[in-house]
């Protein structure tokens, strides 16, 4: 295991149900796993089948995480552009909301935070998969926010896709167009 | 032997369970404590202990009524229609005196409500909500690790005075994945169990038991008559009030408002002692940890040193009771309970942002 | 010249008993006394617990010299499956009434067939609820009073009587179903052959065994014990014949499991 | 002569009447003064003599009353 | 038209419900209210209504449910377990707004417990004992002509309130007899259950209906979710605190002593009130009619005077805690309950000599 | 040239449908789809009150232009049963699943049989427990995986699926049982005319009727929906027969019945 | 209706079950219906089905009753012998036992009430029905202590047997012994 | 020629395939890269010439997402 780190992360997954943004942000925890003490994966989600809103927060720290329920977080990633209104009340003032670019209709309405759109689910469609979207999301997200190390989500990928080959690339593939992207929006 | 794992409320009760040696589970598909059931599914089977899915949660608990008289550590879990299902038996397995693990993990109520979580059933879990008035330990865990942790020490205390016990979880705390260090707690030695029905020739002095709940219709020994035995039963009760009192204490020394909360609204609870406490408000929290017995004297102390109390519960409001009792009219008690919900998704959950906004509102 | 005893108290039967809790001329201790018999002869009284239900039939559990769980009325059938699940060598068996196996305990019944559960169980038929004051049973004959039916069960308002070890045949689950009675002595030992073998088929794993016994209930039945054996062997046998429904062979069961 | 002996328990009888049912020889039959202790009315052995230790009285009555014994010449 | 007649209270039940209109009585035997079944099943055909054995009180329950969501009045009754089975429905009947009456005679418990009289399901009937929370009127009748009025009072707070109500009696109460004066009591209109199930077309406006317990899953109109549905049924419960309340007050003006007691109990006390004031004690009776909404005012009114409380109970203490949250610490709770049992025959009663020699310990 | 509707919603179908409720590909709707029609074509809708289970069966609550109650969980007869009685003209009937019908909820489905209840049943068996994620349910087969069978049912553990529409054949109160699929056009019109014969035993007051109808559950079978009907008519089908398996007369039975 | 009455009246009937005490009780309190505004009937019993004890309480009054169940009663009238021991404590001083005397071995121990011996049994078997020995003590009682006029209890043993005749007449007799034995007793 | 019209609501189909697999006359098959507004992939009309307004992909269809009208010469 890796030297602990000595900070905390929070971040808002937030989108519809059937999108992936419950696997995105479970990937990131176990993920976390390898730096953190404490982590925390809390999803919450409607009865709907597909369609319903849904959301996790992870929260990753060195120290005692008192509620892995949290109104706003440092980041909120927002999977379906058509829900920016609805999330944008959960980022912390000065924080960062990453929006899937498609389906992006609404305005941004405050201004202490950054706000950075991704064409995720064009670059998944451009490499034949709509589904992987999430993880472009992902590595845009591990990018810009430099959350930890990204070898730490491509061993999570490893651990958890590593016997069947075929998924493993695609999303391994996801993941570093988004880690490419974020370093390009970046600067 | 330690085991470290990054795991689901809902997973960590299994955890908690094989490792104290629980024998079988017995089950049947509620939302939301499915992974509960399934993780059972997976796990028990393989190792030669004993699954069953249940035709109903009627028949669940009547599977433990039979297990537990057998003498094995046995254990259910259900949540919302399936816990008043199993009402009439857990009655019966306090009057028979059979020790077994529940485990509810509450959902919106009344009626089927909700399928997500809430903390509805604090009066039928700490009360006994099935007929004739009986008591069990009731244990909220405030952590994945303390649900793995508290599975243990409730199969530990339900064997210790043959009572069934509650393990009281909500949804949220089901849903949400912590790392836990997944071991064996020792509590110290039990007997064996003396009373069990393991047919006549292996009982160890040869003689045959009875088991039954009717001891006012048939009376069992070694009481002659109806009301011996519920004297019995109250001074059990009495024992469990004297020595299995559990609470956390947190930032309450000289506070003037204390938060009391269990279960998630706990550590949501936490979280806004701690933006108090940055903001330089005098503010802590008293969790208890077994709901019944209740910690009314610790809430009486801090009454009389005249602070206001704040309950923190998913509800319309039940806990609150308990701390009123406690308080003897002495401070407010006051609620955020389940109609100060943030709606985040649907059905919506009590947030530490509420929590705190209350919480300024009061000082 | 020695005495050799014919006839006493079985074995396994405590003293003083537990009768005197019973109305004169109930059948339901003499399907006990051969319950006690097939336990002895068959020397299984040592591993057997037995669940009995809520009724006049649970009184036995203050009689037998056995391991007895006294369970939730209808419900004798879920504690037993988790008792031979969890413990398999015991011998497992339930005693019901009518009412608590077939009327309240359906659901139980059903779900211990359905998974096909190694317990015997013994139903006692006495066609409707003794201890509450024989009100109608899912078993009361069309046109019997009950305290429930005062001008007679009507099929067009309660139905038809059920059939119960006929219903028990249905179920693959089943290996053996079997009705008997004790209105006569050959009845006795006819009763008594099915009853071993019943309790055999769960020694040999084959399968859920279930025997249901005719019972006199004098008081309810509001005759004379003795019309009430008459009765029996008229009236009740003719709606519910006697003899066996099921008899599944082990073996070739056995391989046909998986 | 009787082959057999049959003890009747008082305490235990109920004056259900069966076993004078059952004895197709008639040594039991149902008195009409004699009362047990809990004021049941309680067989008779009529005619003992004609016992021939069948045992089906005890295994017919339900209140485990009677006691059945065979003579065995030795 | 009255009628005079010497009844039990069970079979005053059924002279009641045939007065005021029930048309469907649905039950399952169990002691001690097997003559309330009976009653049903000899009078109500033969008028024309429904009396059906159901095949457990899980069934009884739930046609309850049926016949409720129908738009008749229905009814049934149970004892100890029975009452155990049905909290689910209970719970479901409460969430789908549904009128009913359930009469309680309650036995002793916990489990198969006895199958004579007692006071042990206090709780579960006014706190509701299955899942989620909730609560129900409970009126407790005091003598025969009481249970006949009040199961009237009770279909109609039932209809009005659209929330099943619980009579609470006891074995003792069902056993009396007393004279009873039988005719239909007025309570004043009430509307024609528009939101009842008749088939569409019997609708007065011709649209279809649906009934259901879980507003959280599927929301039904007018509610759009969850948290506005319970908020309406919270104001329901704030309303029905405000109008329902019921006691009687006897000999209280000025006492030292205050006897609180309900049911069977109630009467034990009263004369055990004679006898003190015979002898010239100060001693008085509070006897809260509605369990639930609870007379807490009445009793806090008292304990500011000053006096003393004695609560007769057959049980190990329920009816107490609503008393002491009543006082709020200022006054002294005292009990005579279950363990005070008199024993003249199997398992015993609260006896008035075993009341007043309390109430001399307590002067 | 006019055009005519030849396939719509059905008249009593709400806009917009509460169809998005299910997965894609589930078969529950379209066993709502022909009792929608049946209604419709006895013209017996408007009279007619249905109480559906709980389970993914329960969501066409918010789509029929009916009276529906929503029960407790297996207990729509117990519920149904008070409504027809106190209320016998209506056209009472359950929508329920194969878990909420003959698991939970067999002791009411037992009951209801008994007493003859007269009404009607559509059981829609999709061989699991749908809504809660696709657990062990009576009706599974032999064999297959489900949630809490991760390794396939095994007949020596969890026993042997039930046939229920035999079983409900079996009983004396039941006046018509019968078993259809709409894995195929031709089998939505079979199932259709079951459906319809099922409810004019009602109408004629013979007893109790049962039809149970195969659907397919796309995500806990793990299978595309089109592989889901391959699978009904190969291996369901196989298991479970179609047809009918109980048709009393009306005539001869109601003269029988006094 | 005849002119209601001005005094209350209570007595304690005991016995074991199977012995008519509850009828007997039933009977009285049917009869004082007849004549008083208030009139209560307890019967208590336990489990066993023969054999176990039993009583009843009946309470007659032109005031309110306020409890229908009572420690102790101005009579006691115990129908088995052997349970006088058991119900002696439950008669008031100053008050009267009444005791089938078959049967009894006890001693009477207290000494502040009066003991009254009947032979009840004996007198109902003499007549040939065992079971009729409630009604003889109900007579005995009745005289004795001047309960209500015996015209009410005749009353409603018409009401009640009025159509089984032979049972109405059985139930007289013995009934009729019993008044006999009273003022016979009485002086 | 085509003998009917189908109206393929797209808010509503969620892509099952069924109508694909029931129209024995091809005139529905699964688009490769249509999605609905929930994402999934919608079926088109591959030859509507075809369709004889048999109804069979309407009724078959569990989402009610498929209406087909005759065409009536008069
Ligand atoms: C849940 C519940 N409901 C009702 C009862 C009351 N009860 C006790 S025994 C009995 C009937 C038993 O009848 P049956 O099973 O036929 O047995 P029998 O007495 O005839 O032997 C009933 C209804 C109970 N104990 N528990
Ligand atoms: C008493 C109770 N137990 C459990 C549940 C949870 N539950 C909801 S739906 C369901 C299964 C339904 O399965 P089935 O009846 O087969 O219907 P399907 O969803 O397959 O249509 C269960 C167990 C409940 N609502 N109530
Ligand atoms: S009531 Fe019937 S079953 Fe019960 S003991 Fe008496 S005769 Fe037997
Ligand atoms: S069979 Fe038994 S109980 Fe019946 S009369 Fe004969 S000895 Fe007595
Ligand atoms: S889980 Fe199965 S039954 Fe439920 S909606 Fe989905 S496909 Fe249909
Ligand atoms: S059958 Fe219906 S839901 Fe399925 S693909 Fe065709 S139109 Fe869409």
């Amino acid at each position: 295991m890796e030297e602990k780190s000595n900070s905390r992360t929070d971040v808002i997954m937030a989108g519809l149900g059937g999108m992936g943004v419950l696997m995105a942000g479970q990937i990131l925890a176990w993920a976390a796993l390898k730096k953190y003490e404490h982590v925390s994966w809390l999803p919450s989600y409607g009865v709907e089948k597909r369609g319903g809103l849904c959301e996790c927060i992870v929260i990753f720290s060195d120290q005692d995480i008192a509620s892995p329920l949290i109104d706003r977080a440092q980041t909120v990633v927002v999977f379906d552009g058509s829900q920016l209104k609805t999330f944008e009340p959960r980022v912390l003032p000065g924080g960062m909301i990453l929006v899937e670019s498609s389906g992006l209709e609404d305005e941004q309405e405050r201004r202490d935070y950054e706000l950075v759109k991704i064409p995720g689910l064009e670059i998944a469609v451009s490499m034949g998969i709509r589904q992987i979207s999430n993880l472009v999301l992902l590595g845009t997200y591990i990018s810009i926010r430099g959350a930890m190390p990204s070898e730490l989500i491509e061993g999570e990928l490893k651990r958890r896709f590593g016997r069947k080959k075929a998924i493993l690339e695609c999303n391994q593939n996801a993941f570093r167009r988004g880690l490419e992207l974020g370093r390009n929006t970046k600067k | 032997m330690a085991e470290k794992m990054f795991v689901q409320g809902n997973e960590a009760v299994g955890w908690g369970a094989l490792y104290c040696g629980c024998d079988g589970f017995f089950g049947y598909p509620i939302t939301p404590q499915n992974e509960v059931t399934q993780w059972f599914a997976h796990e028990f089977p393989k190792r030669g202990k004993v699954f069953l899915q249940s035709q109903s949660e009627v028949g669940s608990i009547n599977m433990l009524f039979g297990g537990a008289a057998a003498g094995f550590r046995v254990m259910t879990s259900t949540s919302g229609p399936g816990w008043g299902l199993m009402q009439e038996t857990i009655s019966h397995l306090v009057a028979a005196e059979l020790p077994c693990v529940i485990v509810l993990v509450q959902r919106g109520g009344p009626g089927a409500g909700s399928i997500r979580h809430a903390q509805m059933d604090y009066i039928t879990a700490t009360r006994g909500g099935g007929q004739g008035g009986y008591k069990n330990i009731v244990l909220a865990p405030g952590s994945v690790q303390e649900v793995h942790d508290l599975i243990q020490l409730g199969f530990h205390l339900a064997d210790k005075y043959r009572n069934p016990l509650v393990i009281l979880t909500d949804g949220i705390l089901g849903q949400v994945s912590e790392s836990v260090e997944v071991k064996t707690i020792d509590f110290g030695p039990l007997d064996k169990k003396p009373w069990a029905l393991r047919g006549r020739e292996r009982q160890e002095d040869g003689k045959s038991r009875i088991v039954n709940s009717a001891v006012g219709v048939l009376p069992l020994p070694p009481y002659p008559n109806y009301i011996s035995w519920l004297k019995h039963i109250e001074e059990k009760y009495r024992e469990m009030e004297g020595s299995e009192l559990r609470y956390e204490i947190y930032q309450a020394e000289g506070a003037d408002l204390i938060l009391v909360a269990y279960g998630y609204t706990s550590r949501v609870s936490k979280e806004a002692v701690n933006m108090a406490r940055a903001e330089g408000h005098k503010v802590g929290m008293i969790r208890p940890i077994t709901l019944w017995p209740f910690p009314y004297s610790v809430i009486r102390e801090k009454a009389m040193l005249g602070c206001k109390f704040l309950v923190v519960e998913d509800s319309l409001g039940l806990l609150i009771d308990d701390v009123k009792i406690g308080v003897e009219g002495r401070a407010d008690v006051h609620l955020v309970g389940i109609l100060d919900r943030h709606i985040p998704t649907d059905g919506g959950m009590i947030m530490p942002g509420r929590v705190f906004e209350e919480i300024k509102r009061l000082l | 010249m020695n005495k050799k005893k014919v006839c006493g108290n079985p074995k396994i039967w405590k003293d003083p008993p537990g009768a005197a809790m019973y109305c004169p001329g109930c059948q339901h201790p003499v399907i006990d006394r051969i319950i006690s018999e097939v336990l002895e002869e068959m020397d299984i009284d040592g591993k057997a617990i037995c669940v009995v239900g809520v009724g006049c039939h649970a009184f036995v559990q203050i009689s037998w010299n056995l391991d007895v769980l006294s369970s939730a009325h209808g419900r004798a059938l879920d504690s037993g499956t988790a008792i031979k699940r969890l413990n398999p060598d015991a011998i497992v068996f339930t005693v019901q009434g009518d009412g608590d196996c077939i009327g309240i305990g359906a659901g139980a019944f059903i779900g211990a067939m359905i998974r096909g559960e190694k317990i015997t169980t013994i139903m006692f038929n006495n066609t409707n609820y003794g201890t509450t004051g024989g009100q109608l049973a899912p078993t009361t004959l069309l046109g019997q009073k009950t305290a429930t039916t005062p001008h007679g069960r009507d099929a067009a308002l309660e139905g038809y009587p059920v059939h119960t070890a006929e219903l028990a045949a249905t179920f693959k689950g089943t290996a053996y179903s079997a009705r008997g009675s004790v209105h006569t002595p050959a009845d006795y030992q006819r009763t008594k052959r099915y009853i071993k073998t019943a309790f055999q088929k769960q020694i040999d794993g084959v399968g859920f065994s279930f025997v249901e016994v005719l019972s006199a209930c004098p008081p309810n039945w509001h005759l004379s014990p003795v019309k009430c054996l008459k009765r029996i062997g008229e009236d009740i046998v003719s709606e519910f014949p006697l003899g066996e429904f099921k008899n599944e062979d082990s073996t070739e069961r056995l391989s046909k499991s998986k | 002569m009787a082959r057999g002996e049959i003890v009747i328990n008082e305490n235990n009888c109920r004056g259900c009447g069966y076993c004078q049912a059952f004895c197709k020889r008639g040594c039991l039959v149902m008195s009409e003064d004699k009362f047990s202790p809990l004021g049941y009315i309680l067989p008779i052995l009529a005619d003992s003599d004609k016992c021939n230790a069948c045992g089906v009285c005890g295994q017919m009555c339900p209140h485990f009353a009677i006691e059945v014994c065979k003579f065995i010449e030795n």
